[in-house]
């Protein structure tokens, strides 16, 4: 079981042990690398196949299923034509700029999954700031938007960016205030750390996060803000078709295109990672009976289980107006991650020692963060009646 | 709702002035349509739009005919003297019309449920004189039709407050619902080569055979 | 957001009397002032051109709108780029020869179309079409109200954004009735079917129970629909508010069809003109209260349930007997010197013909009066004040196909 | 021949790629994305493809781009007006290569029954090239399926080298046309002649 | 309850996407290339010509009137210049060419609806697409020509009807014929009597 | 390692080059970016100097840097409000035409 | 030695971004390499084991100073890069004199000084858990201020920023809607 559970963990061991040493470090870097880079990579095209085809389910249809065995092989034939395809810069753009503004999105993302950790003792780096660190890099991302939106010289694309980028300030502010009850309890901002905090079973059921009240809150409201983060339906007005084309997209093409593509997914990745590493406990099992399940795989259960809620989302809702997404996020997340972050200020001091039961933590928890909810949400659309139909005859 | 005789006479009292005439409508049970100059068109249609009795709220249609200068030809029974003999003799006489535009409203009202009244304008000639005012004001329905109706007819409305080409380009020059609108003549000719297409084909290419 | 709990209810009240009624001040009328000549504020205008290629335009259709931030300070649609000489074309044909042109004008709903022309022609000529006739034509007419009207809502909700889910379940639903309609004429689209008179061919064997099959369905669909819709809490605060037009304006507009009803005026041709066999029928007018989108969109689900129930009572006691009049006739028609129009409630409000005949085998003027256009009128002085993702869903929810508006 | 059909029998499992060539169109036939763009009638139909009943998804192609950069497939589907001509060709000339053209419906190819119009533009081919042409009015879904299959032949039949290579990778081949004008009576030129050749007249009767 | 209406629709597309795995009514794709659609009976795309046994008897004698009453004036036709017995042995001419621009055809069948003789119908095959665009799209005598045994297939009870139609008229041709040999024979028979008769009067 | 002078090299040279930017250039808006440099090169200096001083010391630099850092973004905040304020008003974020003080 | 290297490749990188900022025509420019410069010296403190300091680098400057930047810049456009307007204050000359004086001033000490020699120690104690331990002892009331500074500059800039009131300058077109004319008025116009 051990075994299964660290095999990558000693096979990059064992290959290191064949090299000499001067070597090793380097070489270790470069397979944490490339084991990121082709487990993610992966990750990616399955997404992209498994979400066409999940979006046709939902939709009473197949999805792709004509390219490979059931169509598994569509995003090798994307990726084909994409890489051949023309790379038109427009005349009048920034060219340099416009080269460079995937790349700028691309790079830093995939140094976001290196403090991650996908396993037992599976992650690249093991940093003391890790969460800290995974915010610092997804700042650029705002960055690259930026510098697509604008060296496009588009009207469209311009639009695009600057609601692309005004869209990511407001809801990094939810995402990092969830977070913060969770670096709060777990005394650190070291991602292993944090995933250690949430191991050990009450009842055979893990001590995860989400299963606390304010973690649970927490889980939702990171959730939602990460939505936001990564333009995903129903926040995905950056590139919102029906209204100003492709957003910050419009103007490329080929293969630079593929890799603002790559990078989006990436980004919601990351931010699905990051929530199974802080809610969801990481790597551990959900039950104690399951404990003998490979680390990695849980984790990676879990995360499929996310992206498979955010793909339903996707298919289910339509978009928010600007106006309103700003305001749900500053009249509404932000006021609640207030109040969650209170949660768990009571959650941690009921503990020390004032002997309360634990129904009582949680009915005092729920006291303060339901009300709130209710509060915010009717605060958010005031005076929207119900509607009344006549008939004539 | 008032027959076309009726309201005739309501707009008459209380319009001063305007001459309105009564166009009778061939197709069976058809009513007859109100013709006004142009001069109390707008009078007489705010009335219409205004006076309890008749609350015409609801232009639903404006269109506009292109009549061209056309000679009509009447075949009339003549009981004539013929070498003393009373005869039957047919006659045809040639009555001309003068060319002039057309503009045709069918107003209802929403709130009485009644209608149609076929109101009719019509310009002195399809030149110069192409002028007729603007129902805009009075129903903002017309806004598109009348601008429309300036596009393809080539009608000016005065008053109308946005009047520019519609569905063709700004920069084009003809009226192509006119009846003596001339196609240009891009066609490649194949493979449809009916009778008119063939003549013209025959000319275009003769056409091109000498540029 | 907002708070509401359940979907709008439905209440039932009874009859009024009058349609609607003129408010006292109608400075409400006239158009946003068109003023080239300055009048804008001048700073920071964004002048964007929405279309004619862009995705939520339904078609090839323009919008040029001018910004101050996000909002519209004005809004000028642009047309005709897909005028397709309808009405010189069929100046050009026989009379039989403009029936399939008539199809392609509001492309979702040939059916009606067809229905407009040739009742236009009946009051032109005098023919007199047979019970059967008035059935069928009552049920595919009701059948192309239910598609169109679930389309519309699709389309309006792939506006917002929602990924072509709703659209899907939509057509879904066309689909079937689509299979009735190609049973019936043989296209899907394009059925070309109704004569001068009458129908071109009697229904096939079976398809009466077809039919009462999909109606019966349909309901569930309906269900499902306002399931996923109707409660949405981005949905309601996407479309509640946006886009209100008030009753006067509408009238003086000459908007009609559902968006006229949305804004609380009871005028269906289907009850004011008792056109066909209509008064027969026991079905009701929805109506809205506030004018706005997401009182368009209830009121053609609304709508939809209410065809269910004319079809219901047609495909029930549906007669046997001719289905074209005797007296009529197709190739070579030559109707006396005169005019007609005609208008029949097309799905998407008052579609009329206007043929003016001088006793030849072409019409002498044929004139197509389509309710996209002219409840386009209002298109700008809806959007005003609104941001251009409100633009797209207004116009959504006007319910445009441009094959109409250009002709 | 035991070869290719054996050949054939491993590419239904979808793997075998020979050259580098096969797999270029291999990827370029497998992975068709529209430009999301409507015209008229045909339209409809072109979205009825899409949708659950016919599902052009299977084919990888139900990927329908709102900004011509990032799409490889043009359906002209509907009538082009010579109003929005001009436009047409815009959008094509905006697509990076390798892009094709589908003609849907009587109206793209020739002008269809709106032939005799004065505002139709008589079939798209007098301003772009046209892979594919399917007729109808509106032809069904199913043929705009059939179509796309077609196309996907295509490309699979395309060789990288030689005379006969595909129009894209031959340098002299313009990826971009001239984009007409509007004139007083008609566009300027109402043809590209570069590009438009129809057949011989047939003039007898 | 802010967020029950998404969770009602979520809902509502979740059994959506269960149910595509059990349901046919909930994933209603049709496979085309494999799978096909049955199609209707009434279906029409474009027009055929139909002829009884082999070519040589197409029904068609290019009188014109679909010519005329097309309304995209897609059909040309142009008449033989030698007639042809018809099936109730009428002499009848032939179209000598008979062209139908399928790039103009818009499936209206009012070409099938006013032909007088059964001839021209509407064929049901859409998968038409191709490359050319003129030679391709513009369709012969020969590509328009199918055997009456191919419209029975596609319309099997409109081709019964019209063929019952069409034996009825045959067998009443015939007897007609018949009786007018008959008539004739007899007419013969009655003239040589009284020619005889005069014979004798004469003699 | 690098050794500590390397590094008060490197800010000595970015400390130049704000300064230089902030007295040459003419456009508010890179002025203050020009500031944040010269900002970022003392930074560096207390970082340096930490990360050479005594070890398991308390981290009085890397505190020094956290307030620098805090207050820059005050900074930059107020500034460039400031700036489109003023731009507002005059139309122009040309430092030299900026020199009266009247609105 | 590769931390050597490395660190000679971004002190490079800094100082050429920096110039490039400084130098480049295009605000837009000068922005994006500024962020590059935070980006490269966020590197450096990262190898200076401030791994805290150099996130809250990327951070700030990266994620939130530069975006600023770019949005004032954007904000006042077209006062900058019309071709005929000067780049450089008239003064620049002096300007560059007195830069280049300044850096000869400080680095003249710095070579004369013993730093050169200077090595690390080398590290043991993991800071992160230290700075908060710091921060809520020591300097907890320079945290408190840093607190209130922020949220009053915060405050501060938001009241700067807001548009004024200029009802005097917009017409609403809504209110501008014209008066429709009553049967009165139009008889009136239509008969003098």
């Amino acid at each position: 079981m051990n075994n299964l559970d660290q095999i990558f963990v000693y096979a990059k061991y064992w290959l290191l042990s064949q090299l000499p040493g001067g070597v090793q470090s380097l070489v270790s870097i470069v397979l944490d690398i490339i084991a990121i880079i082709a487990v993610f990579g992966t990750c990616f095209a399955l997404t992209t196949i498994l979400e066409r085809k999940g979006l046709g389910r939902i939709q009473n249809r197949y999805g792709p299923n004509r390219v490979g065995p059931c169509g598994l092989l569509q995003p090798m034939a994307d990726a084909i034509k994409m890489l051949t395809k023309e790379d038109i810069v427009p005349f009048a753009a920034d060219k340099v700029v416009h080269y460079l503004a995937p790349l700028v999105l691309t790079v830093p993302i995939w140094l976001a999954f290196s403090v991650i950790p996908f396993g037992r003792e599976m992650s690249a780096i093991d940093l003391d700031a890790g969460v800290l660190f995974f915010f610092a890099v997804g700042g650029a991302s705002e960055l690259a938007v930026f510098m697509a939106g604008w060296s496009s010289r588009n009207k469209y694309s311009l639009v695009g960016a600057m609601r692309a980028i005004a869209q990511m300030i407001s809801y990094e502010v939810p995402l990092v205030l969830a977070t913060i009850p969770v670096i709060m309890l777990s005394g650190s901002l070291n991602l292993n750390k944090i995933v250690e905090a949430q191991s050990g079973y009450a009842f055979g059921v893990a001590q995860w996060n989400v299963f606390t009240p304010w973690g649970f809150a927490g889980f939702f409201l990171f959730l939602i803000a990460a939505t936001a983060e990564s333009n995903r339906s129903p926040f995905d007005l950056p590139e919102g078709e029906s209204e100003i084309i492709a957003g910050f997209l419009t103007e490329y093409s080929g293969f630079k295109y593929a890799l603002f593509f790559l990078g989006e997914y990436l980004g919601l990745f990351a931010v699905t990672a990051l929530s199974v590493t802080l809610f969801l406990g990481g790597w551990h099992a959900p039950l104690q009976v399951l404990e003998f399940l490979p680390s990695w795989f849980c984790f990676f259960v879990k995360f499929a289980a996310i992206i498979a809620v955010f793909i339903w989302v996707r298919g289910t809702v339509p978009r928010l107006r600007f106006d309103q997404l700003l305001n749900f996020s500053w009249r509404f997340l932000v006021p609640l991650t207030l109040v969650n972050l209170l949660v768990a200020v009571v959650w941690h001091f009921t503990s020390l020692g004032a002997g309360l039961d634990q129904s009582l933590r949680w009915l005092i928890s729920a006291a303060m963060i339901v009300p709130a909810y209710v509060y915010f949400g009717r605060a958010l659309s005031p005076n929207r009646p119900t509607r009344i139909y006549q008939y004539a005859e | 709702m008032q027959t076309p005789e009726q309201i005739k006479s309501l707009i008459e009292q209380n319009v001063p002035g305007a001459q309105i005439e009564l166009v009778p409508n061939g197709s069976p049970g058809g009513p007859a349509s109100i013709l006004i100059d142009s001069d109390h068109a707008l009078a007489a249609t705010t009335f219409l739009r205004d006076a309890e009795e008749l609350a015409f709220d609801f232009a639903s249609n404006a269109t506009g005919i292109d009549w061209p200068e056309r000679v009509i030809k009447e075949k009339n029974k003549v009981k004539k003297m013929v070498d003393g003999v009373e005869k039957e003799v047919e006659e045809i006489t040639e009555k001309k019309t003068p060319a002039f535009l057309e503009t045709v409203y069918h107003l209802y009202s929403m709130s009485l449920s009644t209608g149609p009244l076929v109101l009719r304008l019509r310009t002195g000639d399809r030149g110069q004189n192409n002028h007729l005012p603007s129902l805009t004001p009075v129903w903002r329905s017309c806004e598109f039709q009348e601008r429309e109706i300036f596009d393809l007819f080539g009608i000016v409305f005065d008053g109308h407050p946005d009047l520019r080409r519609i569905l063709m380009w700004d920069g084009f020059k003809d009226h192509p619902m006119r009846k003596d609108y001339v196609e240009p003549d891009d066609y490649e000719y194949e493979p449809t080569p009916h009778d008119d297409v063939l003549e013209k084909a025959q000319r275009h290419y003769a056409q091109e055979a000498t540029v | 957001m907002t708070a509401l709990a359940e979907p709008p209810v439905m209440h039932e009240a009874p009859p009024s009397g009058t349609i609607w009624r003129l408010a006292e001040d109608r400075s409400s009328f006239a158009g946003p002032t068109d003023d080239r000549a300055g009048g804008l504020p001048d700073h920071d205008l964004l002048e964007v051109a929405l279309g004619p290629h862009h995705p939520s335009t339904h078609g090839v259709f323009r919008m040029d709108v001018v910004l101050d931030g996000e909002e519209v300070v004005r809004l000028k649609p642009v047309f005709g780029y897909l005028h397709r000489n309808h009405e010189k074309i069929a100046e050009k044909n026989s009379y039989l020869a403009a029936i399939p042109y008539t199809d392609r004008l509001d492309y979702i709903c040939s059916m009606t179309n067809n229905w407009a022309y040739v009742m236009t022609v009946e009051k032109l000529t005098g023919f007199q079409p047979p019970e059967r006739a008035e059935y069928i034509r009552v049920i595919v007419g009701e059948l192309t109200r239910l598609f169109n009207h679930a389309c519309l809502v699709g389309f309006l909700l792939q506006d917002m954004g929602a990924l072509g889910t709703p659209l899907m379940y939509a057509f879904r639903e066309r689909e079937k009735i689509l299979d009735l309609f190609e049973s019936l004429s043989g296209a899907r689209m394009m059925c070309n079917y109704m004569r001068f008179g009458g129908v071109r061919c009697d229904l096939p064997d079976g398809w009466i129970e077809e039919a009462k099959q999909v109606v019966a369905e349909f309901p569930r669909f309906l269900d499902e629909f306002e399931a996923l819709l109707t409660g949405n809490e981005i949905l309601l605060v996407r479309s509640q508010g946006i886009g209100v037009l008030s009753k006067e304006l509408a009238v003086n507009a000459g908007v009609t069809g559902p968006m006229l009803r949305a804004s609380g005026v009871g005028y269906d041709l289907r009850k004011v003109d008792k056109y066909s066999i209509y008064p027969r029928f026991n079905f009701r007018i929805p109506l809205g209260q506030h004018g706005d989108v997401f009182d368009r969109y209830m009121i053609r689900l609304l709508e939809m349930r209410e065809s269910l129930s004319i079809l219901k009572q047609a495909l029930d006691t549906i007669p046997a007997g001719p289905i074209v009049d005797p007296k009529a006739k197709q190739r070579g028609l030559r109707p006396k010197a005169g005019e007609a129009y005609g208008r029949i409630e097309a799905p998407k409000g008052e579609l009329g013909f206007y043929v003016v005949s001088d006793g030849s085998p072409n019409p002498y003027r044929f004139r197509i009066r389509p309710p996209s256009l002219i409840n386009l009128t209002v298109l700008e002085d809806m959007c005003l004040g609104h941001t251009i993702a409100d633009v797209v869903i207004i116009l959504g929810s006007v319910d445009i196909v441009l094959g109409e508006v250009d002709r | 021949m035991t070869d290719e059909i054996a050949r054939k029998e491993l590419e239904k499992q979808g793997v075998v790629i020979t050259s580098m060539g096969e797999l270029y169109n291999w990827g370029r036939k497998n992975s068709i994305w529209p430009l999301q763009f409507g015209l008229a009638c045909c339209a409809i139909e072109m979205i009825a493809a899409s949708m659950a009943r016919f599902d052009i998804a299977r084919f990888g192609a139900e990927v329908f781009r709102p900004s011509p950069r990032q799409a490889d497939l043009m359906i002209v589907a509907g009538t082009v007006t010579k109003k929005m001509a001009p436009q047409v060709v815009r959008l094509y000339n905006q697509m990076p290569e390798p892009k094709y053209v589908i003609a849907m419906g009587a109206c793209a190819i020739s002008g269809g029954p709106f032939k005799q119009g004065y505002n139709v533009l008589k079939g798209i081919d007098r301003f772009i090239p046209v892979d594919i042409f399917i007729p109808g009015c509106p032809p069904r879904p199913e043929a705009l399926l059939d179509a796309l299959m077609a196309l996907q032949k295509k490309i699979e039949g395309d060789t990288l080298r030689g005379a006969n290579r595909p129009r894209h990778i031959r340098p002299d081949a313009p990826s971009e046309f001239p984009i007409p004008e509007f004139g007083e009576h008609d566009l300027v030129p109402d043809k590209n002649p570069a590009l438009f050749h129809p057949a011989a007249v047939l003039l007898e009767k | 309850m802010l967020g029950s209406g998404i969770i009602k629709g979520m809902v509502e597309t979740a059994r959506n996407f269960f149910g595509s795995y059990v349901s046919r009514e909930r994933l209603t794709t049709v496979q085309y290339p494999e799978q096909q659609l049955a199609p209707h009976e009434n279906a029409r795309t474009i027009p055929l010509l139909v002829y009884d046994g082999d070519m040589e008897h197409l029904r068609c004698t290019a009188c014109g009137i679909c010519e005329m009453e097309c309304p995209a004036q897609c059909i040309y036709i142009v008449k033989d210049t030698v007639k042809k017995s018809d099936y109730l042995g009428r002499m009848q001419f032939q179209p000598r060419v008979f062209d139908i621009d399928i790039s103009v055809c818009m499936a209206c069948g009012i070409c099938a609806e006013v032909c007088p003789f059964d001839s021209i119908m509407m064929d049901q095959v859409f998968a038409l697409s191709t490359q050319n665009r003129f030679s391709g799209l513009l369709l012969h005598k020969e590509d328009l020509a199918k055997a009456n045994g191919y419209f029975h297939a596609i319309h099997p009870s409109d081709a019964g009807d019209i063929d019952a139609r069409r034996d009825e008229d045959k067998r009443k041709a015939e007897a007609k014929a018949k009786a007018a040999v008959a008539a004739k024979a007899a007419a013969a028979i009655k003239s040589s009597e009284a020619s005889a008769k005069q014979v004798e009067v004469a003699a | 390692m690098t050794p500590l002078s390397q590094y008060l090299f490197l800010s000595t040279l970015l400390f130049a080059i704000g300064f230089a930017g902030v007295v040459t250039r003419r456009n508010a808006v890179i002025v203050l970016v020009g500031i944040e440099f010269m900002l970022n090169a003392a930074n560096l200096n207390f970082i340096a100097f930490w990360r050479y001083g005594v070890s398991g010391a308390a981290p009085t630099g890397i505190m020094a840097v956290m307030f620098s850092i805090a207050i820059a973004a005050a900074e930059a905040a107020v500034g460039l409000a400031l700036i489109i304020a003023v731009y507002r008003h005059r139309k122009t974020t040309q430092l030299e035409k900026l020199d009266t003080l009247k609105g | 030695m590769p931390n050597n290297i490395s660190f000679y490749i971004f002190a490079v990188g800094v100082l050429a971004t920096a110039t490039a900022a400084m130098r480049l025509r295009n605000p837009v420019h000068c922005a994006l390499a500024a962020a590059a410069a935070f980006a490269g010296l966020a590197v450096i403190y990262f190898q200076l084991d401030a791994e805290f300091i150099s996130f809250a680098q990327l951070l700030i400057y990266v994620g939130a100073i530069s975006i600023l930047v770019i949005f004032a810049v954007l904000l006042t456009r077209g006062s900058d890069i019309q071709p005929g307007v000067e780049l450089a204050s008239p003064h620049w000359l002096t300007g560059l004199a007195i830069a280049v004086l300044v850096a000869f001033v400080i680095a003249v000490p710095v070579c004369s000084s013993s730093f050169g020699e200077k090595i690390a120690p080398k590290m043991t104690v993991a800071p992160v858990k230290l700075i908060g331990e710091e921060l809520m002892t020591r300097y907890l009331f320079p945290l408190e201020t840093m607190g209130l500074l922020l949220t009053v500059a915060l405050i501060g800039a938001a009241v700067i920023a807001l548009r004024e009131p200029e009802e005097s300058e917009i017409r609403n077109p809504k209110s501008e809607i014209r008066k429709q004319p009553t049967t009165e008025e139009l008889v009136a116009e239509v008969q003098p």
